[in-house]
């Protein structure tokens, strides 16, 4: 195995093992912490395809931004109420049962695509610029969509801002 | 980790949450403790716990005679001992009918004036210091430390000086005395001005202090609050021209007045005092009558019966003795009218509907002393 | 048979010891400038600081670094205590690794990504975890209101800090820290004198990420004791503390980087000023001189022995390196660090004497200021910036006027969004 | 610093004691008659008795500060009439004095100052062991804390207080300290036997 393979298969078994924990803790921010863990694994799996861009924006967006909000949430909810409840409730079956199904989907997809689904090795100088790339698709190919993206999140934010008001 | 109930229960749950300020805390200037009931950082109310330096003061009067209390004094507002004891001595002397000669009077003068200076440089350090400006407190210090020398000179001792004898002074000034008053009151002035440059065109100073903590006129008069306090609010009120004691009656200078009753009209009023107590001094210091520097009021007091109440202007405020003699040689009732426990009283109104943050600003602009407070 | 050099070669061994030798230098460089703090604002405030270990108490930071090792680890009852272990590592973790992405030199850096800006805002947003998981695990009131401030100081503060890079991005047309040193010298100009504004508005952002006075309000020792550390005592307050000056060089050396010309000597294109390139060997040729001549006027006596040996070892030390520097190879290769080392000092500087100079924001105030003065002024900023340079490329207007003019512009924004405040 | 303090006593001449200076001339002037109490009789003490007739007790005028008896009964209206009529909106202290043994046990000792006329007043109210007295702090907020002293003190109660606690002694202390038959050696003692187990600290 090689150096390469290794750490991919680390980094991937922390990400996993760590979104497991995410769910069975009880203890919200010890959750927060796994899924800080699992987020940042995914992250350094972006940087071994070399995909920097994509692995910052990961650590900058989620990381930085949505996690520190989520922890700033979680430390001020009442948190003994949410200790006390099982961490999983009624809804556990149907939970597992779909959790099943999206496994035997996946499984089935992956052994029928595994022929043609092999991707050509990436020739190391076409990938090099892929900031310029992503702005390219963004900002000329998918600009409708991005401004449409930009646009709804905007409303939800007038919305939030508007909900906190009338408290 | 279940079992213990964790801070945040507490924040939320109840939307309010009870923080305990001091009695360990930097910015409580001693022992005070605050209750604060918050609302984020907002305060709602608060309660202030004193006591922890409670030690009896007025109850050890009665059991010293009048000169053996002397001391005791000085360690109600240890930061300005002289001023305590010259209103000590000053009330016994009321009791007593004799009054200090002349020369005693302008020494007494010289001396209160300048530990205002260094009780207001305390306090001006302490503040700053309080609302984030570091560097202030060593200026601070370093003017201080003349005064405290001047002092030391003087009767040998810096904080509790024990500096005046009832019926006038003990110690002669010392040669070279009026160099020293001098010598400082030369710099003095542009040292102010070196605070000042620091703090008070500062917007980020103005912007702590200006409209924060106010008090009016009115609720101040009510309260009871006095000296710098009252006159920030914009009530020109002075003992030493109301009731001119000691030598104050032959000086002039100004009573600086706020016009907001904010922590920064407070802070201007006392940066003002510190020039006039200047003022005063360097007035005094080229004046001083020779003569005798005690009365004659025999070794053993006793004063007849009856009461006094006599108040100075210290430099926290009104600082009252009210004693009750009954002929023998130790009060019958000592009675200290508190400056900073008068003040501190308006503590509560002034903070509600202010951040944490503004609360050891207001704390600052009160300017107590826990000695004082709890006695 | 692999020779040493061949595994020196391996690219993991190279970059290994390129970690090694870029955080040893780090280590001493925050540890020192503990030291610099103290020494300076004492001389601010008419004092002498530390005088006793060492002379004139150089070696301070080492004592205290091993009194932090040694005292009693304190964790409070009902502390959550995995996560009150973990904070101060995550802290110290993201303001160091953040370092691999800073270029020193020309060709010394731990690596140079073609996002490593971006990568370096990444990193060093994680330490915020670390502050917010230690006043929560502490289960105290002063260090979860402490906690609460600083998230809401530096999650705010980032906005506009982000915004003031991407001027300087959109000037040098890439993300690769070196390779915006390089637009730099191949523009001729540093980035802060084409954007003024932006370089305000990141040195006033960066002072607030860095929780200096006068926004340090997340610590503000008269408030709230020691803000999100009161709890922590002994090696775990040392690493935040350690993290905290970690922070400082970092957000200095972006600051220097983006727009002070990272390693560039000032004005490198000026051929006439190539005299200066002998800077470094001034610095520690004085320094040298210095020691010695502390050295003989220095107190004789045996309770001096240890501080008069070192005095003299330190001199002679400074002046062997002015000696070495003489010699050209050695004065080209010191070259980037040491304009890199001399402009983060610099700013260090500057944030050493506000903390000696200014009085502290109130919390309400410092987020007004945040979001209703910086961050819009960031953005009319990026937006100016960007009209200045279509400006110049499509209708080739003077590069520098047309930037210069959206800097102007943006001006306007700022004083029309300031008025009315005292 | 080592050095200041060891050259200091050369520099400071020995302080001279007042004692000896008596000796020498000139003479300080000769003693003067011991003040004594004398009835006060002026313009408000006249419009006070007018007003409350047989609640306004003794008034006298000592060392030149006037002193107005007041009974406990009309205490609080006097006190009304004093500040919004008279003017003395400013009330300095309050503080009792116990005269052990007396029939009315307490005076409460109230300072009085006006701005507008720059005079001072003092009322004396004199109270038995059991009597209570009404609180002043609706009229003047000050009286708040001092009232709350003064019951700390002395266990004066007054009715009508917003919060009256201990103020400066913990709340569970037994006793009020500055009565006089308060023995600070038998509550140590009652206090080392209960908390420690043993009979005396002394």
């Amino acid at each position: 195995m090689t150096f390469y393979e290794v750490t991919f298969y680390v980094l991937a078994l922390v990400a996993l093992l760590s979104a497991i924990l995410v769910i069975t803790c009880r203890n919200p921010v010890h959750s927060a912490i796994f899924l800080v863990l699992t987020l940042l694994s995914v992250a350094l799996i972006f940087l071994q395809l070399q995909a920097e861009f994509m692995a910052a924006v990961q650590i900058i967006v989620y990381i930085g931004g949505i996690m520190v909000l989520f922890l700033f949430v979680i430390m001020l909810v009442n948190l003994d109420v949410a200790v006390r409840q099982a961490p999983y409730n009624r809804q556990r079956w149907i939970a597992g049962f779909a959790a099943l199904v999206l496994l035997a989907e996946f499984a089935l997809f992956i052994y029928r695509g595994r022929d043609w689904a092999k991707l050509p090795p990436a020739a190391a100088e076409a990938v090099q610029p892929n900031t310029e790339l992503i702005g390219r698709a963004l900002f000329q190919s998918y600009i409708l969509p991005f401004e449409v993206a930009s646009l709804l999140l905007l409303v939800a934010m007038v919305g939030a801002v508007l909900m906190a008001k009338q408290r | 980790m279940e079992q213990t109930p964790s801070v945040s229960t507490t924040i939320l749950g109840a939307d309010e949450v009870i923080l305990n300020m001091g009695p360990q805390h930097p910015s409580t200037h001693g022992v005070l403790r605050v209750k604060l009931k918050l609302d984020g950082e907002k305060v709602i109310s608060s309660e202030c716990i004193i006591g922890y330096l409670h030690r009896g003061v007025e109850k050890i009067g009665e059991t010293r005679t009048y000169a053996q209390f002397a001391p005791y004094v000085d360690r109600t507002d240890y930061v300005a001992a002289v001023s305590n004891g010259l209103g000590y001595c000053e009330a016994v002397e009321k009791l007593l009918g004799a009054e200090a000669p002349p020369r005693a009077r302008w020494v007494r003068t010289i001396l209160t004036e300048l530990q205002r200076i260094a009780s207001h440089l305390l306090w001006l350090g302490t503040h700053a210091l309080d609302i984030g400006a570091m560097t202030p407190v060593f200026y601070c210090f370093r003017e201080r430390e003349e005064i405290l020398k001047i002092f030391e000179k003087y009767c040998g001792a810096r904080l509790t000086t024990h500096a005046f004898r009832i019926g006038g002074l003990l110690y002669e000034t010392y040669d070279g005395f009026e160099e020293d008053v001098k010598k400082f009151c030369h710099d003095f002035l542009s040292r102010v001005d070196e605070y000042e440059e620091l703090l008070t065109e500062n917007r980020i100073w103005i912007q702590r202090t200006r409209g924060v903590g106010i008090l009016t006129a009115d609720d101040a008069i009510a309260m009871g609050a006095s000296g710098p306090v009252l006159r920030g609010s914009g009530v020109k009120w002075d003992i030493r021209r109301a009731f001119p004691y000691a030598a104050y009656d032959q000086f002039e200078f100004d009573i600086p007045v706020g016009e907001n009753g904010d922590t920064y009209d407070r802070y201007l009023v006392r940066m003002q005092e510190m020039r006039q107590s200047h003022r005063i001094v360097l007035q005094a210091i080229d004046s001083i009558p020779s003569g005798p520097i005690a009365a004659r009021i025999g070794k053993v007091l006793k004063p007849p019966p009856g009461e006094v109440y006599h108040s100075i202007e210290a430099p926290k405020g009104e600082l009252g003795y009210y004693i009750v003699s009954d002929g023998s040689t130790q009060p019958y009732r000592l009675r200290i009218r508190p400056p900073s426990f008068v003040n501190l009283q308006v503590l509560d109104q002034m903070i509600r509907g202010l951040l944490i943050a503004d609360v050891v600003a207001v704390i600052g602009t009160l300017d107590i002393v826990l000695g004082e407070v709890d006695r | 048979m692999t020779t040493l050099l061949e595994i020196l070669e391996q690219p993991l061994v190279l970059a290994l010891i390129r970690v090694l030798i870029v955080f040893t230098a780090l280590s001493l460089i925050v540890a020192y400038l503990v030291y610099a703090e103290r020494k300076i604002l004492a001389h601010i405030q008419v004092r002498l600081g530390p005088m006793r270990v060492g002379p004139h108490g150089l070696l301070q930071p080492i004592a205290d670094g091993l009194k932090l090792l040694l005292k009693e680890d304190i964790i409070p009852e009902g502390a959550d205590r995995a996560v009150f272990w973990l904070a101060p590592a995550i802290t110290v973790l993201a303001s160091f690794t953040a370092f691999s992405l800073i270029p020193f030199a020309d060709n010394f850096y731990v690596t140079d990504v073609n996002v490593g800006l971006l990568f370096v805002i990444a990193i060093s947003s994680l330490g915020v975890l670390g502050i917010i998981l230690g006043g929560w695990a502490s289960n105290s009131h002063y260090p979860l209101l402490g906690a609460l401030r600083s998230t809401a100081q530096l999650v705010s503060y980032e906005v506009a800090l982000s915004f003031a890079l991407i001027s300087a991005i959109l000037l040098a047309g890439t993300l690769s820290m070196n390779g915006i040193v390089k637009a730099q010298l191949q523009q001729e100009v540093w980035f802060a004198f084409m954007q003024p504004v932006a370089f305000f508005i990141l040195f006033v952002a960066a002072i607030a990420e860095t929780n200096r006075n006068p926004f340090d309000l997340p610590e503000a020792e008269s408030e709230l004791v020691a803000g999100f550390h009161t709890e922590y005592s002994g090696f775990r307050f040392s690493l935040f503390f350690l993290a905290e000056y970690a922070a400082m060089v970092l957000v200095s050396s972006i600051a220097v980087t983006l727009f002070l010309g990272g390693w560039l000597r000032p004005f490198p294109n000026v051929e006439w000023l190539g005299f200066l390139r002998f800077a470094p060997v001034v610095v520690f040729g004085a320094a040298g001189t210095w020691c010695f001549l502390r050295f003989f006027r220095f107190p004789t006596g045996r309770e001096w022995f240890w501080q008069r040996l070192m005095l003299f070892a330190l001199g002679t030390g400074a002046a062997a390196a002015a000696l070495g520097l003489l010699y050209p190879p050695v004065l080209v290769a010191s070259q980037g660090a040491f304009w890199f080392l001399a402009k983060v000092f610099l700013f260090l500087y500057a944030f050493i004497w506000f903390r000696g100079t200014f009085p502290r924001y109130r919390f309400d105030q410092l987020m007004r200021l945040g979001w209703h003065f910086m961050i819009p002024v960031a953005i009319v900023n990026v937006i100016f910036c960007g009209v200045g340079l279509v400006l110049s490329w499509e209708l080739g207007w003077n590069r520098s006027l047309s930037l210069l003019l959206a800097s102007g512009a943006t001006l306007l924004v700022a004083a029309w969004l300031a008025r009315g405040r005292s | 610093m080592a050095d200041e303090q060891q050259k200091k006593p050369e520099q400071k001449p020995a302080p001279t004691p007042a004692g000896e200076q008596k000796a020498a001339p000139p003479k300080p002037p000769a003693r003067p008659a011991p003040p004594k109490p004398e009835p006060l009789d002026n313009e408000l003490i006249r419009r006070l008795r007018a007003r409350f007739s047989e609640a306004i007790g003794e008034a006298t005028l000592d060392r030149k500060q006037a002193i107005v008896v007041v009974q406990p009964s009309r205490f609080l209206d006097v006190c009304d009439y004093l500040r919004t009529e008279e003017k003395f909106d400013f009330l300095t202290d309050l503080t009792a004095v116990d005269w052990y043994g007396r029939e009315k046990r307490f005076d409460l000792i109230l300072n009085l100052y006006s701005f507008s006329h720059n005079q001072r007043l003092r009322l004396k109210v004199p109270l038995g062991e059991d009597t209570h007295c009404p609180s002043v702090a609706g009229l003047w907020g000050t009286a708040n804390w001092l009232e709350r002293e003064c019951f700390d003190m002395f266990g004066i109660v007054f009715d009508g207080h917003p919060d009256l606690r201990r103020i400066l002694l913990p709340d569970g202390w037994k006793g009020h300290p500055l009565r006089k038959d308060y023995d600070i050696l038998q509550q140590d003692v009652a206090w080392v036997k209960e908390n420690l187990g043993i009979e005396s600290g002394q």
